[in-house]
């Protein structure tokens, strides 16, 4: 299903590496903007710890907030990565090939932005080595494995690391040709991470198998990190948290969410490194139906959700749920949220004419990214507004602080700014991946027409 | 002609058929499969040209280190449970559930870490040889390296030029 | 360059449809069989009669009549989900079981009657947390309606994909009732892209009932008879489990063929190779859903839902849970992770059938348990039932419903081909194996 | 656990077999909302003046706070009190959920933060069904002179960490060193946390359930009984006993018709 283009290598190498080895302005401008607003989220970070978390909105028994929200929206954007490149190596998809590593290269800065919200969320961040590591065998102060707590760093700090790695064995190939295309000290640089990488016949090999077999083995780690994210919330009695569909809700919820994601990201890399060949009209077209697969079984869950949670009658769990829909502000919110979340893409996305149309795919993932993250809101907040009837805790109204704001605009920053630089360094599109489509098409003649096809091993 | 210290000599080709016409005619010259190596810059599928099937141990590497994960997560778990015995929530001391779930995280990160290990192990890797190279071959040449070739180097440069190598390489490549 | 169809099938379309349609012809210990089965079916509808008819027994009797109507919903009708999913897919690996597996929908002829009967013994729901707030005729109405149009959809799938195999069967073999089902097809252009599009549509329908039935299915009759029993992921968790069981079905169901019909030609190692890897998916997703479902109870600690845990998984249905369990996923998994088992034959069936007898097992389970405390209407449960081993008519009612799936069965298969001949000619159109360079690869197109 | 009195058993002690399990009783019908033991907290437990910003912000810190509820209708309306502290659960929903072991169920059956390793992930806050837990979202500041009226026995907590109840754990851990130094054990009532002390109806009443004679024991079996929130299950320490409402027999016979 491929749009056939002739690329010759040559093609391949100039177009794909140009960015790696001239520098334009607007990548200046671009890092500098990124830069300052990240550097006020570090401020406003520095000013949290001289002042305590007074500065944010929260309340007393609202102890949970935006922070924890874009948190988890992180984390789900963080799943687009494996989401793509595992599930699609995996099927053998044809179109996979130039979207894999911009997938996975979100997928790692998403994450490590999305950590570092927990810690600058505690009371005391110079104490989170308590939290996430037992080093303090002296005196016995040890985690507790107990505490979903726990369980989300190590799911955390596993799959960063693994799609870390996934990205690094993948790169190699092209480290190589990056090498080879260079001089001076890129060479060398290029050089040095390529460790010698030839292109021999059994190093190809075990390139193909690890792609196969690694995906494979992060695919399990994919499905369960969003799900402890989702215990954080479900392991709680707290009504509106307390449900058991809440790991494959999220663990879907965050597929919708990274996969928009990656379609937005492919709109921009096409737009700004002018890769017209590579990335066609096709890959939004396929990314589409993917997505409409994915936001319909992010329906479903999201039904089973409410509709057992209201079916339990349990007064609290009806409450909330009221809250939800119903009350001030949640009552403007969750109609976009649904709108944004679901119609909107579910109403575009059914037309091949507005998958194969670009702008259009780019602007409707950005909005079904609106959609999830206040979805995330939605979730999370209002459960710990009203959790049970006490006369102490009538609804506080949760006034979101500027800090709170700029916090979240700088995680959107750090994470285009990591993707920039990476983009600036690496090839983010896998050249070899492209060469070896351009190795493996082949034509089937029926009749009058020439079926494209493929070889599959 | 001088051929490196290896006496490995690279013949470059643009056409993937002519690289396999040359490994039959140099297998027929007498060279062994083992010291006739392809360097292209995108893999083809498995003996394309012709050349020796490759085997590896690379399947052993994800077990072992699910192994040693699963071990190591055990470790922790029950280590800083028992090391530190208070009770929350009514909980048993040692509560099997949640160190299910770090127990997991930990076995995929294992086996994950050696499958990596294993990959860049198993293709041999790091080798910043001193064999010959050439650049173009990441822009859709294909390299055929003939090592061990003290003597014959001739017989297997003329070999490769009669199966249509375009250049051959003999100055040892800068190892990276 | 030499060119050779691929899928260890060595022959040209015509013979493909000769050799297919040939298979039609009722043979003696075909005859044998179906009348055998036949004896067995009545006998479970009398049974189910006898126990609904004069006065409706207490629902505690009913345990097994549900469990056997969820495991055919379960396994049976949840195979023509696979055979859409390879349609979607494009995947040609799928071709060889699609027919079986749309066969094996015949099951909702079963289930449909079976399931309204049961709707009906019902306990009352007033007072019960379910998700219907005592909506007029929740839950009846609905969910009869909704197993119908499951049952009527898979219908019409089946005759909709195997119109253009009736009409070679019309011309070739000249027979009236094929003639007459095929309602005069000749494969033009335009009918080929409705055929196609039609069947990717009633795939999607079906699996929409499909989803919404097991919801209600698993929350009307088992979780609004437990008092305090409302987890949201059951009703997926059933779902995906019948996804993994009709997987299951679909592969025994092929074997058998295979055997029997002597498919050899048709049926290689593709499809097993290609389900087992579902399999292999499904069953980490049984281990997921379970484990979802129980660790927030486990560590909520609410009274209730740790008597829920205790009725249906930790009390006397301890031995079920854990059988299922092993059935379900240590073992599926433990095998599948190997892919010389998974591409076989052998391999992935043997796999199924644990799966099958696994989930017959869960589907007890769930139902004998939920049926059993269907009594008394409250927070809590004052003691966990016991399990009640199955007594004769129960027996009767399970075989009953089996032989007669078995039975229609049998009986599509003197009507159409048991494999999907024109899909198989597609694919016979569309791989090929070829010569690059040095060795044989096999390529495969897709049309856009 | 027993007819209200929670099994101690229910609790593993890794430190062995406990003596004590401290435990409260609150009579509601004898509570007249006068908040002396809120004050009696504050003065005791080194909390901060809650300004009217704290309370604007629903920030105020009351370890034990008095739920004022009102019944009925203009003119003829009734004003229910209901004094809520921290339950001490044996099964608390607060304690599992701490990544660091800052909350752990102490083997006299109280509940215990641990000030100096709590990081502040508030997760217990959310978990607590009862909101007693109370985050320090800055540094607490007393104008002057209070800040020379300090409690010398009870740490003044820094900003970023939960604070809360603690049954007056400097007053039990200073019964006990009597207990020891003078060999007799501890009469009933030798021990009282600042809220029972100051309480001038003698509504709130502290004691040890393992003692089977003691106060708190005795007053437990009124059939008044009851847990807050007891259907989660948490196996709180602090027994409530209902209002008695004068006229219930004619408000149930209104309710019937």
């Amino acid at each position: 299903m491929q749009e056939r283009r002739e690329l010759s290598p040559t093609k391949i190498n100039q177009d794909l590496l140009r960015f790696a080895f001239h520098t334009p302005l607007w990548f200046w401008i671009a890092a500098i903007v990124l830069g300052c607003i990240f550097g006020a989220g570090l401020v406003s970070f520095i000013l949290m710890l001289i002042f305590g978390l007074t500065l944010l909105g929260y309340t007393n028994i609202q102890l949970w907030g935006i922070l924890i929200t874009n948190f988890v929206f992180w984390v789900g954007i963080s799943h687009a990565g494996v989401m793509i490149s595992a599930i699609l190596r995996l099927t053998q998809a044809e179109w996979r090939r130039p979207v894999t590593r911009a997938a996975e290269v979100l997928t790692v800065f998403a994450l490590a932005t999305a950590a570092t919200f927990p810690l600058i969320h505690t009371g005391r961040p110079w104490r989170v080595p308590y939290w996430v590591f037992p080093y303090d065998f002296g005196r016995g102060i040890f985690p507790d494995v107990r505490s979903a707590l726990i369980w989300d760093p190590s799911a955390i700090f596993t799959y960063l690391s693994s799609s870390a790695m996934f990205i690094y064995v993948a790169l190699v190939p092209d480290l190589a040709i990056a090498r080879d295309q260079s001089t001076g000290w890129r060479r060398q640089l290029y050089g040095l991470l390529a460790l010698g990488f030839r292109g021999t016949a059994r190093q190809w090999k075990l390139q193909t198998i690890a792609g196969i077999l690694l995906s494979g083995l992060i695919l399990p780690v994919f499905v369960s990190v969003h799900s402890i994210v989702s215990w954080d919330f479900a392991m709680a009695i707290t009504p509106g948290w307390h449900s058991s569909t809440f790991p494959p809700y999220f663990v879907i919820g965050a597929v919708h969410s990274g996969v928009s994601a990656v379609a937005t990201l492919m709109a921009i890399l096409r737009w700004i490194f002018h890769l017209e060949d590579y990335i066609t009209p096709d890959h939004f077209d396929a990314l589409g139906r993917l997505l409409l697969v994915v936001v319909n079984t992010w329906l479903f869950f999201f039904l089973l959700d409410m509709v057992f949670g209201i079916g339990t009658r349990d007064p609290n769990e009806l409450a909330i749920w009221e809250l939800r829909i119903f009350q001030q502000p949640f009552n403007v919110l969750f109609p976009v949220f649904f709108i944004t979340g679901y119609i909107i893409p579910m109403g575009f996305w059914v037309f091949k004419k507005v998958r194969r149309n670009i702008k259009i795919m780019f602007w409707t993932s950005l909005i079904a990214n609106v959609g999830m993250w206040l979805e995330r809101y939605i979730i999370i907040v209002p459960a710990v507004s009203d959790k049970r009837p006490f006369t102490f805790t009538w609804i506080p109204v949760y006034q979101v602080q500027p800090i709170e704001v700029i916090l979240v605009l700088a995680s959107f920053a750090l994470v285009s700014l990591g993707v920039l630089l990476f983009a600036k360094f690496f090839p983010i599109i896998p050249l070899f991946d492209i060469k070896e489509g351009q190795v493996l098409k082949q034509e089937i003649q029926v009749g009058r027409v020439r079926v494209p096809g493929i070889i599959r091993e | 002609m001088a051929t490196t210290a290896g006496g490995a000599l690279l013949g470059l080709f643009q056409d993937p058929v002519k690289v396999a016409d040359a490994i039959d005619s140099l297998r027929e010259a007498g060279f062994d499969g083992s010291t006739l190596k392809t360097y292209t810059d995108t893999p083809y599928p498995e003996g394309a040209f012709g050349e020796d099937p490759e085997n590896h141990r690379l399947y052993v590497f994800p077990f072992m280190g699910a192994l040693c994960g699963f071990s190591v997560g055990l470790l922790i778990t029950i280590g800083t449970q028992m090391a530190y015995p208070l009770v929350t929530g009514g909980k048993p001391i040692l509560s099997i559930p949640p160190m299910i779930n770090v127990m997991y995280e930990g076995t995929m990160l294992g086996a994950i870490l050696f499958t990596v290990l294993g990959i860049i192990f198993e293709s041999r890797l790091p080798n910043f040889s001193k064999a010959p190279y050439d650049p173009r071959i990441s822009e859709g040449y294909i390299g055929l390296l003939v090592s061990r070739a003290e003597g014959k180097a001739d017989v297997a440069e003329r070999a490769m030029r009669a199966a249509g190598a375009v250049d051959i390489v003999t100055q040892p490549g800068s190892g990276r | 360059m030499t060119e050779t169809a691929h899928h260890h099938t060595v022959h040209t379309p015509a013979e493909a449809t000769r050799d297919l349609l040939n298979r039609l012809t009722v043979t003696g210990g075909g005859l044998l069989a179906i009348i055998l089965l036949a004896i067995l079916a009545v006998a479970g509808a009398v049974r189910l009669i006898l126990l609904a008819m004069p006065e409706p027994e207490p629902p505690t009797s009913w345990g097994y009549a549900v469990a056997i109507l969820a495991f055919l919903m379960s396994t049976a009708q949840a195979a023509p989900i696979l055979a859409f999913a390879t349609r979607l897919a494009k995947g040609y690996w799928g071709i060889p079981l699609r027919r079986a597996a749309d066969l094996l929908g015949l099951s909702g002829l079963v289930t449909t009657p079976l399931f309204i009967i049961i709707l009906f013994q019902l306990p009352d729901f007033h007072g019960r947390t379910s998700t219907w707030n005592d909506w007029p005729y929740a839950p009846h109405l609905y969910d009869a309606v909704a197993i119908c149009l499951l049952t009527i959809t898979n219908l019409a799938i089946i005759w909709l994909t195997s119109v253009p195999d009736l009409a070679a069967a019309r011309d070739t073999r000249g027979s009236r009732l094929a003639s007459f089902l095929a309602m005069g097809w000749t494969g033009t252009k335009r009918r080929w892209n409705i055929l196609t599009t039609g069947t990717i549509l009633l795939g999607s329908f079906y699996l929409m009932w499909f989803v919404y039935v097991h919801m209600y299915l698993a929350s009307d009759l088992a979780m609004a008879l437990v008092p305090g029993w409302h987890s949201s992921i059951f009703p997926a968790y059933h779902a995906v489990s019948s996804l993994q069981a009709g997987a299951a079905a679909t592969l025994l169901t092929l074997l058998i063929l295979r055997r029997l019909a002597g498919l050899e030609r048709y049926v290689g190692v593709d499809p097993f190779w290609g389900a087992s890897k579902l399999l292999l998916g499904t069953s980490l997703l049984f281990f997921y859903f379970t484990w979802s479902e129980f660790i927030p109870m486990w560590y909520g600690r609410l009274p209730y839902e740790m008597n829920v845990l205790g009725v249906l998984m930790f009390g006397p249905f301890l031995p079920l849970f854990g059988l299922s369990f092993v059935l379900n996923f240590v073992l599926p998994f433990a095998l599948l992770i190997w892919n010389p088992i998974r591409k076989s034959i052998m391999g992935p069936t043997f796999v199924a059938m644990l799966i099958l007898t696994g989930n017959f097992i869960d589907r007890v389970r769930i139902y004998l348990s939920s049926w059993s405390v269907a009594g008394p209407v409250g927070m809590s449960i004052e003691v966990w039932p016991p399990i009640r081993p199955p007594a004769l008519g129960d027996l009767a009612i399970i075989v009953g419903a089996l032989s007669a799936l078995m039975l229609l069965y049998l009986l599509a298969l003197r009507v159409v081909p048991p494999v999907s001949l024109w899909e198989h000619k597609s694919a016979l159109l569309l791989t090929v194996e070829r010569r690059f360079i040095k060795t044989e690869v096999a390529v495969v197109a897709k049309p856009r | 656990m027993a007819e209200v009195a929670p099994a101690p058993g229910t609790v593993q002690n890794p430190a062995g077999e406990e003596t004590h399990q401290w435990g409260m009783v609150i009579d509601i019908d004898r509570c007249t909302g006068c908040q002396a033991c809120v004050i009696a907290c504050q003065s005791e437990n080194n909390i901060p003046i809650n300004d009217e910003r704290s309370f604007v912000q629903h920030r105020a810190k009351e370890w034990i706070r008095i739920e004022r509820y009102w019944e009925g209708t203009f003119p003829n309306v009734k004003a229910r009190f209901l004094p809520v502290l921290c339950q001490h659960c044996q099964n608390a929903p607060c304690e599992p959920v701490c990544p660091v072991y800052a909350i752990y169920h102490s083997s006299d059956g109280l509940n215990v933060q641990v000030y100096n390793r709590c990081v502040g992930t508030r997760y217990c806050g959310n978990n607590c069904q009862w909101n007693v837990r109370f985050f320090n979202f800055s540094e607490n500041e007393w104008p002057e002179p209070l800040g020379s009226q300090l409690n010398p026995d009870v740490t003044v907590r820094t900003k970023g960490l939960i604070e809360k109840c603690t049954f007056c754990i400097h007053r039990i851990q200073r019964g006990k060193r009597t207990e020891k130094r003078n060999g007799q054990p501890l009469r009933d009532g030798d021990i009282q946390p600042a809220c029972a002390q100051a309480c001038p109806s003698d509504a709130i009443v502290f004691g040890d359930w393992k003692d089977s004679n003691s106060r708190i024991n005795r007053l437990a079996r009124d059939p008044r009984h009851y847990e807050l929130l007891g259907e989660l299950g948490a196996e709180p320490v602090v027994v409530y006993l209902k209002k008695v409402d004068p006229n219930a027999v004619e408000t149930a016979a209104a309710q019937r018709h």
